[in-house]
């Protein structure tokens, strides 16, 4: 086997997330000249199945990434029919010890976003567009546990930094509904919250729109998203799925065989990490700074607990 | 061509009318003449190389039977369908009718069978659809009010040209379509059976309006069944039969027989159907019945009568007034408000019209095309209705079919339906042979009530005839008759007494025998009409 | 109360505005079709090929207001295609108006595949998005009520005065007074040599005009970018609101804002804890409530028809008696 | 006779030249329209196992499409059958995973809790559509969004799987439909597809009631003249659709997923309301066009994994060819004046 070749499966390749996976397979792809296939899952459950059987069927590729929790009952029926095939299930963690894991610790980074998000509501009018509402937002895509994991880890990072400030939770319940993560946003600031941090695909996009609109701030999620509102964009929460299928291929193709097993992708790995933006690095005053680095500093050695969504 | 057409002419068309006035009945050049129009649907011909001449200035009439041409060839005069042969000639001009603005433009105009006004506009905005008046290109809503009021007080067309046409009376609404035409600067005027829906003394101001047209000078072609008006309004009579012209004669030389004989190619009796009188138990009981109409206000007020067996009462009265809404709550459709209708000794209002139905009612609905039948379904489903419950024609909720099209194809053959069979969809059929798929199907199932709604309209005159022949069958066996009608011979022809109908009240009653059509006349419109005074107006 | 003074505010009566446009652009489109008796379900994909062409216009031109050209441009396409096979060929307008919706899912997905590459959404890359309009001295004279008037994207104003501008030429127009003819009565409109199908092709055609423009603003007015499947059943509700207004202008204004209102209302409910899935039904659940309540006992109706039956009745009784002055 | 094999035959030609557009479109994005027809037709008919799949992505779409047969027929414009499929699913889900009960009986009470669901959930406006003549279409489309965001809520705040993705408990072995081939998911849902499509033709054309309710969808004054109660047979007919559109939910979760999972089946409702249309109302019909559809969609996931062309393309043919054949439709009854047919009778 000369070429390593390499397909990757999920409904979500459209969204912050998918994107960043996507993008770190194309990467792998121009600098190792593999083969690569996508295949978009769409959203009806009763094709899953069928498209992993298609794919698996071939047997030609070396490793299937597997992307979204909706696709683990089709995953685990055909990687039982084809136990040789190699899968890789990106986000999560199942009971099969034949696969490959690549789990991120969301809430890790989210809690990082969120103790920013709270130590600057805290300074109120001391810093620029910040009002005294003492509360910060989050809007959500759809009500699924992915996302309440990342609201959980916001949630508790900002009590953790700024217990006294509130944070506002809504949902859009759709991750293709701009307009309406606009107006969410809006009514979010409406209600006196300063900070809105999304996770909600483009949905979330109107998100950052709307920060712009109305000149607050807004917390990107997945990728950098600080150009798409420069100056409103406090940071963005990145979780790096290009790094992993990056990682992962490179192993592959500099013939380490990758194996069953976990792989984490948090803090410590730098799979998840929160970027600030670099227009407002420079305003972010020095207490806020240091109390940051400490609070990561306590996750990596484990001195914070940040409780998982159920 | 002397009149200017199409948008602005309004006045024009009052004052050509006035200067024609003085030229008088002296035409050079016919105002319309068609050759050899011939018209086939599929392979059906529906006019087969039709010759018509119509003179400037006379009120020329065209008869003929259900489905003769008569509309097909008025369609194609006016460009609402076109000739497969054939050449139009209008005012002398070699013209190609290519659509109805044409015609309009050459100074014609149709008042069509079925009315075509739109309800939700004023009276005012369907005089003037297709020709608005506008300033600064938005419609003038008050100048068109103006000048729909000036003209119909200039033709005696009275009208109010602010309400809603959904709200008029289907004679108002024939004169908003004369208005139509009149504000079009029509000289012709084609008119497809005027008289259909009118009482006898709307017909008579109708044909007053037609006369005063001729009079300045237009002219005039009407398609009509009624005979009478014919011989007494047109100076010339064009007659179809089977999609060819048969014969195109001034009145005068006419006798009524003889128009019958040309129409339908055999005599046609129109009498007083002889009969015994032979008048059995009671079978229909209607007291006090009071009911509400569709808008919650009262259609019936007060309604009393019964109907022996062996017996048909007639209920006279223009359309509207009431007997709709009869004919509902008889058959069950519509609750009463008040009072009771009983059938053989039984309480209507404890039932459902399918109880009514398998209890001895017979129905056969006045709008045929809506209540009567589904069009899209073959003859033999349509024969079912009603029965779909009953042996033969199913056993514990199983339809035979089998046994329906045998039945059916019988009905085809006893009532002498025009159709290639049992499977033939109702609406392939002619208005007349529908009309006798309705009567086959209800007067064939055993019922001692018939209740027949209109049976004749737009039925032709031989069918008429059959038609009047299958009733007096149906009263020679025992059955009880209500026949409502809006066509005074017809009831006096059939029935042994008459109801007239105003407003939802019984205005009076008049035996068979002695009906008056004055004196209905006068009811139908709502005027008492005390016992001996039978003055016309 | 201060739950209340927090719900019910300047601010939610704005975001009604907002979240009333699109849909009252796309319905109001619709009333065109509606009004000339045309069953018109593909609204919803008519304003998503002008969202997306709006876009792509706006990126290849860099102008706004070519993107909006643009986005018309599509969505008129896709009328023309839908007055063709209904008008002319006479599908069944269901058929032909979910067909146009799958179509326009799928071509915008393709389309952005071969285009840039990607999947999902186009954010960036240059679009540019209408600007906001400011009204000048709107905040001296209105002070916080501002908010009310000024600050939309054009869009918002397009729609909200097409009203007028509907009523007007659906009264006052010939064009509009044929419409409602060829809807309510065609074989009127037919007898007097009006063309059904020219009268029907340009409802068809004016209804794409605005489903591009409400397209148009999703994408380049309420936010800046395409994102697939964007128009998000507005279309759909947009079908609703115009057959229980049977495409009135002033009524769809109704229905719109009132489900504007109830959406824009639930999102603020949602901050208050309730569970996002129901709360989110809110909207629906409204329109569907009035919808019931409306015909359970549509009384003004009734009462109307009542009046001119009564009417009705008093113009029979005086009417036949035959004392008409005639002519000559 | 003759109509009718000229009606096939203009369908064949109308899906010839879609497919056409539809190899134009494919020419454009880059690809061979050959070998992209020839992937498509191996992903649908390839093996036994891919027809076995076809057939399962057909039932769903064909019990859908009865649905909306049963609707039509009777008058009534079901747009709420993807609503109705959601609630059904959930009931039956629910059933499946809290009751445990012995098996046969088990599937049976959770595809009866899926009927009752979907009828349940289209009573209110089914009740006002016949009492108080309130637009079905409108109510039902509404309905739907109501319905996905309920099941979802249910789902999720409800009922979740601890632990799990947005779903509720696997149902019990004793609730699964029987399988048909152990190399397939396909299941006695088809057959109970089959068996409702031919039942309601024979319903439909050899009962009294049957002959009823057409008449009430054909002709409604002249089945109420004919002592056809016509609201109560408009409100049945209603109902009836909506326990389809409810069963075809119970069979999707109790055939295939064995567990309700959110948002799982979008769009089916409107496939077989296609499907329903494009067979003209006609249940047997139906199961043609819904075998089409089913076909084209099981090719069209082979066609992503074989070649580079998008499943989207799919999409984008079948809309050319649903609008073609809608135009076909047309043809036959091309007539003089525009004015006659009422456009729509909603
Ligand atoms: N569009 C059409 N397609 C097929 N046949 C038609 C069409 N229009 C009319 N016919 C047929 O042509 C014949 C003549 O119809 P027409 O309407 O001219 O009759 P008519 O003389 O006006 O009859 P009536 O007195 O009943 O009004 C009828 O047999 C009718 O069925
Ligand atoms: N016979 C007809 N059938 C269908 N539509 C028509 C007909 N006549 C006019 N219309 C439509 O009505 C609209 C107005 O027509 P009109 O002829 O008044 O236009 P116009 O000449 O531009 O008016 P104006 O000169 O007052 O500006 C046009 O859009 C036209 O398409
Ligand atoms: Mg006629
Ligand atoms: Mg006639």
């Amino acid at each position: 086997q000369d070429k390593v070749s390499v397909a990757a499966i999920s409904g979500y390749f459209a969204q912050g997330f998918g994107v960043s996976i996507v993008n770190g397979l194309n990467k792998a792809k121009d600098e190792f000249g593999i083969d690569l296939k996508l295949v978009d899952t769409g959203n009806r459950a009763l094709d899953y199945e069928e498209q992993f059987e298609n794919l698996a069927k071939a047997k030609q590729y070396d490793l299937i990434f597997v992307m979204g929790w909706e696709l683990v009952d089709s995953l685990q029926k055909v990687s039982k029919a084809y136990p040789d095939q190699r899968f890789v299930f990106i986000d999560g963690v199942l009971d099969n010890p034949n696969m490959i894991y690549a789990n991120f610790a969301e809430e890790q980074g989210s809690f990082v976003a969120g103790a920013l998000a709270g130590m600057i509501e805290a300074k109120g009018s001391e810093f620029p567009k910040i009002g005294d509402g003492m509360a910060i937002g989050f809007v959500g895509g759809r009500d699924i546990p992915v996302i309440r994991n990342f609201l959980g880890g916001y949630e508790q990072g900002a009590k953790y930094a700024a217990p006294d400030v509130k944070v506002n939770s809504v949902f859009a319940g759709t991750f293709d509904d701009p307009a309406k993560g606009s107006e969410l946003a809006q009514a979010l600031y409406g209600q006196g919250a300063d900070i809105v941090y999304n996770v909600a695909g483009p949905t979330g996009e109107g998100v950052m729109q709307a920060s712009a609109a109305v000149d607050k701030y807004s917390i990107g999620v997945d990728i950098d998203m600080c150009g798409t509102a420069p100056g409103n964009v406090l940071a963005s929460m990145l979780k790096r799925g290009d790094i992993a299928v990056y990682t992962l291929i490179k192993d592959e193709v500099e013939g380490r065989k990758v194996a069953a097993g976990t792989r984490t992708f948090d803090l410590a790995s730098g799979g998840v990490e929160v970027k600030v933006c670099d227009d407002i690095a420079p305003t972010i005053p020095a207490d806020v700074t240091a109390k940051l680095d400490e609070i990561k500093k306590a996750i990596l050695d484990g001195k914070i607990e940040i409780a998982k969504a159920k | 061509m002397s009149n200017a057409s199409g948008s602005s002419t309004p006045h024009n068309a009052g004052n050509n009318a006035a200067g024609a006035n003085v030229a008088g009945p002296d035409v050079a050049g016919m105002a319309v003449a068609l050759t050899g129009i011939t018209k086939r649907f599929g392979a059906f011909i529906a006019n087969d190389g039709i010759d018509l001449a119509v003179r400037r200035g006379e009120i020329h009439a065209i008869i003929g039977e259900n489905g003769a041409g008569k509309t097909t060839l008025m369609n194609i005069l006016f460009g609402l369908l076109q000739p497969d042969e054939g050449s139009i000639r209008l005012n002398d001009e070699e013209t190609v009718v290519a659509d109805p603005a044409v015609a309009i433009k050459a100074g014609l105009g149709m008042v069509h069978q079925h009315f075509k006004l739109v309800p939700s506009l004023s009276v005012a905005d369907n005089v003037f659809l297709g020709m608005e008046i506008r300033r600064h290109g938005l419609i003038d809503h008050a100048a068109q009010i103006a000048r729909t009021r000036e003209l119909s007080e200039r033709f005696g067309l009275r009208v109010d040209p602010t309400e809603r046409v959904g709200l008029l009376s289907v004679g108002i609404e024939q004169r908003i379509e004369i208005l139509k035409v009149l504000v079009r600067g029509a000289r012709t005027i084609i008119l497809d059976e005027p008289t259909a829906v009118l009482t006898p003394q709307e017909s008579r101001e109708l044909f007053q309006t037609l006369r005063s047209f001729v009079a300045d000078g237009m002219t005039v072609i009407f398609i009509s069944h009624h005979l009478e008006e014919v011989m007494e309004v047109s100076d010339t009579v064009t007659v179809l039969r089977n999609g060819r012209r048969v014969a195109t004669r001034p009145t005068v030389e006419l006798s009524k027989d003889e128009l019958v004989r040309m129409m339908v190619g055999r005599e046609v009796s129109f009498d007083r159907r002889p009969r015994e009188p032979q008048h059995g138990d009671v079978i229909l009981e209607v007291e006090q019945l009071w009911a509400r109409d569709d808008r919650r206000l009262p259609a019936l007020r007060d309604v009393n009568f019964t109907i022996r067996s062996g017996e048909v009462v007639g209920i006279a009265g223009v359309a509207g007034n009431g007997q709709t809404e009869l004919a509902e709550v008889l058959s069950g459709l519509r609750p009463a408000s008040h009072g009771v209708a009983r059938l053989k000794g039984r309480n209507l209002a404890t039932f459902s019209p399918a109880e009514i139905r398998e209890a001895g009612l017979a129905h056969v609905p006045g709008d045929r095309m809506v209540r009567g039948v589904d069009r899209n379904a073959s003859i033999a489903a349509n024969m079912l209705m009603g029965r779909q419950h009953r042996a033969p024609w199913s056993r514990g909720g199983v339809l035979n079919w089998n046994a329906i099209g045998q039945n059916a194809s019988k009905l085809i053959k006893d009532f002498d339906i025009r159709a290639q069979g049992s499977g033939d969809a109702v609406k392939r059929l002619s208005g007349g042979n529908i009309q006798k798929v309705v009567l086959a199907r209800e007067f064939t199932n055993g019922a001692d009530f018939l209740l027949i709604d209109q049976p004749t309209r737009g039925v032709d005159i031989g069918a008429q005839e059959a038609i009047h022949d299958e009733i007096m069958r149906q009263r020679a066996a025992g059955r009880a008759i209500l026949l409502i009608s809006v066509q005074l011979d017809e009831l006096a022809a059939l029935a042994d007494r008459i109801l007239v109908m105003f407003n939802g009240r019984i205005m009076g009653e008049v035996a068979g025998d002695d009906a008056d059509e004055d004196r209905i006349g006068m009811m139908m419109a709502g005027v008492a009409v005390p016992e001996f005074a039978a003055e016309p107006a | 109360m201060e739950i209340l003074d927090k719900l019910v505010n300047v601010a939610l009566i704005a975001a009604t505005l907002r979240t009333t446009a699109p849909i009252l652009l796309v319905a109001l489109g619709g009333s065109f079709t509606t009004k000339a008796g045309i069953f018109n379900i593909g609204l919803e994909g008519q304003m998503l090929a002008g969202a997306f062409f709006a876009v792509l216009g706006s990126i290849w031109t860099g102008s706004a207001l070519l993107g909006v050209a643009c986005g018309v441009a599509a969505a008129l396409a896709f009328a023309l295609v839908f007055a063709v096979l209904v008008v002319s060929f006479r599908a069944n307008e269901v058929v032909v108006g979910l067909a146009l919706n799958i179509l326009a899912g799928g071509m915008t997905i393709s389309l952005m595949k071969a285009i840039f590459g990607t999947r999902g959404s186009i954010v960036g890359q240059g679009i540019v998005g209408l600007p906001k309009v400011q009204l000048p001295g709107a905040r001296d004279l209105l002070g916080s009520w501002a908010s009310l008037i000024s600050g939309f994207t054009p869009m918002v104003y397009v729609a909200f005065i097409a009203v007028p501008l509907l009523v007007l030429f659906y009264n006052r127009t010939r064009l509009g007074l044929y419409i409602r003819v060829v809807g309510e009565k065609p074989e009127a409109a037919e007898a007097l040599g009006i063309s059904i199908t020219r009268v029907r092709y340009t409802a068809s055609l004016l209804c794409g005009l605005l489903a591009g423009l409400a397209g148009a603003h999703l994408s380049l007015g309420y936010i800046t970018m395409f994102t697939e499947n964007m128009s998000s059943g507005r279309g759909f509700m947009a079908v609703a609101i115009l057959i229980f207004s049977n495409g009135d202008p002033l009524k769809v204004l109704a229905g719109c804002l009132l489900f504007g209102f109830a959406d824009a209302f639930s999102l603020r409910l949602q901050t208050f804890g309730y569970p996002s899935y129901l709360v989110l039904t809110v909207p629906y659940v409204v329109a569907l409530t009035a919808l019931f309540a409306l015909s359970y006992r549509a009384r003004p109706r009734i009462i109307m028809e009542t009046l001119a039956s009564m009417q009705k009745l008093l113009s029979v009784d005086k009417n036949p008696g035959p004392d008409g002055k005639h002519p000559s | 006779m003759n109509d009718r094999l000229r009606a096939v035959s203009g369908q064949i030609i109308a899906v010839a030249v879609a497919l056409l557009m539809g190899a134009i479109i494919i020419l454009m994005v880059g690809e061979s329209p050959v070998r992209v027809f020839m992937t498509l037709l191996r992903g649908a008919f390839g093996d036994q196992a891919k027809i076995a799949g076809t057939l399962l992505q057909t039932t769903p779409i064909l019990i859908c499409g009865v649905a909306a047969c049963v609707g039509l027929r009777g008058g009534m414009f079901n747009v709420g059958i993807e609503g109705q499929l959601f609630l059904g699913g959930f009931a039956a889900a629910w059933v499946g995973f809290a009751f445990p009960l012995p098996a046969g009986i088990h599937m049976l009470a959770a595809l009866a809790l899926a009927i009752v669901a979907g009828a349940a959930w289209v009573a209110i406006p089914a009740y006002f559509r016949a009492r108080y003549n309130t637009n079905e279409v409108v109510s039902t489309i509404l309905s739907n969004y109501v319905a996905v965001l309920l099941t979802s809520y249910f789902t999720i705040f409800l009922f979740k799987r601890p632990g799990g993705w947005s779903e509720t408990p696997p149902i019990l072995p004793t609730a699964y439909l029987p399988g048909i081939f152990d190399f397939s998911r396909l299941n006695g849902g088809l057959v109970i597809g089959l068996v409702l499509a031919i039942g309601a033709a024979l319903v439909f054309r050899y009962t009294s009631w049957g002959y009823g309710v057409t008449m009430v969808g054909s002709a409604p004054k002249f089945a109420e003249y004919g002592g056809v109660n016509v609201k109560r047979q408009g409100f049945l007919v209603l109902l009836l659709s909506g326990a389809v559109g409810g069963l075809a939910g119970g069979v999707e979760t109790l055939g295939v997923h064995h567990r309700f999972m959110e948002g799982f089946a979008p769009g089916f409702g409107f496939d077989g309301l296609i499907a329903a249309l494009l067979a003209n109302g006609s249940p047997v019909a139906t199961i043609f066009t819904a075998l089409f559809f089913g076909a084209l969609r099981n090719g069209s996931l082979l066609l992503e994994v074989d070649t580079g062309a998008s499943r989207e393309i799919i999409t984008v043919i079948q809309a050319l060819i649903i609008l073609s054949v809608s135009a076909q439709v047309l043809v036959r009854r091309r007539g003089d004046s525009q004015a006659g047919e009422r456009r729509w009778k909603f």
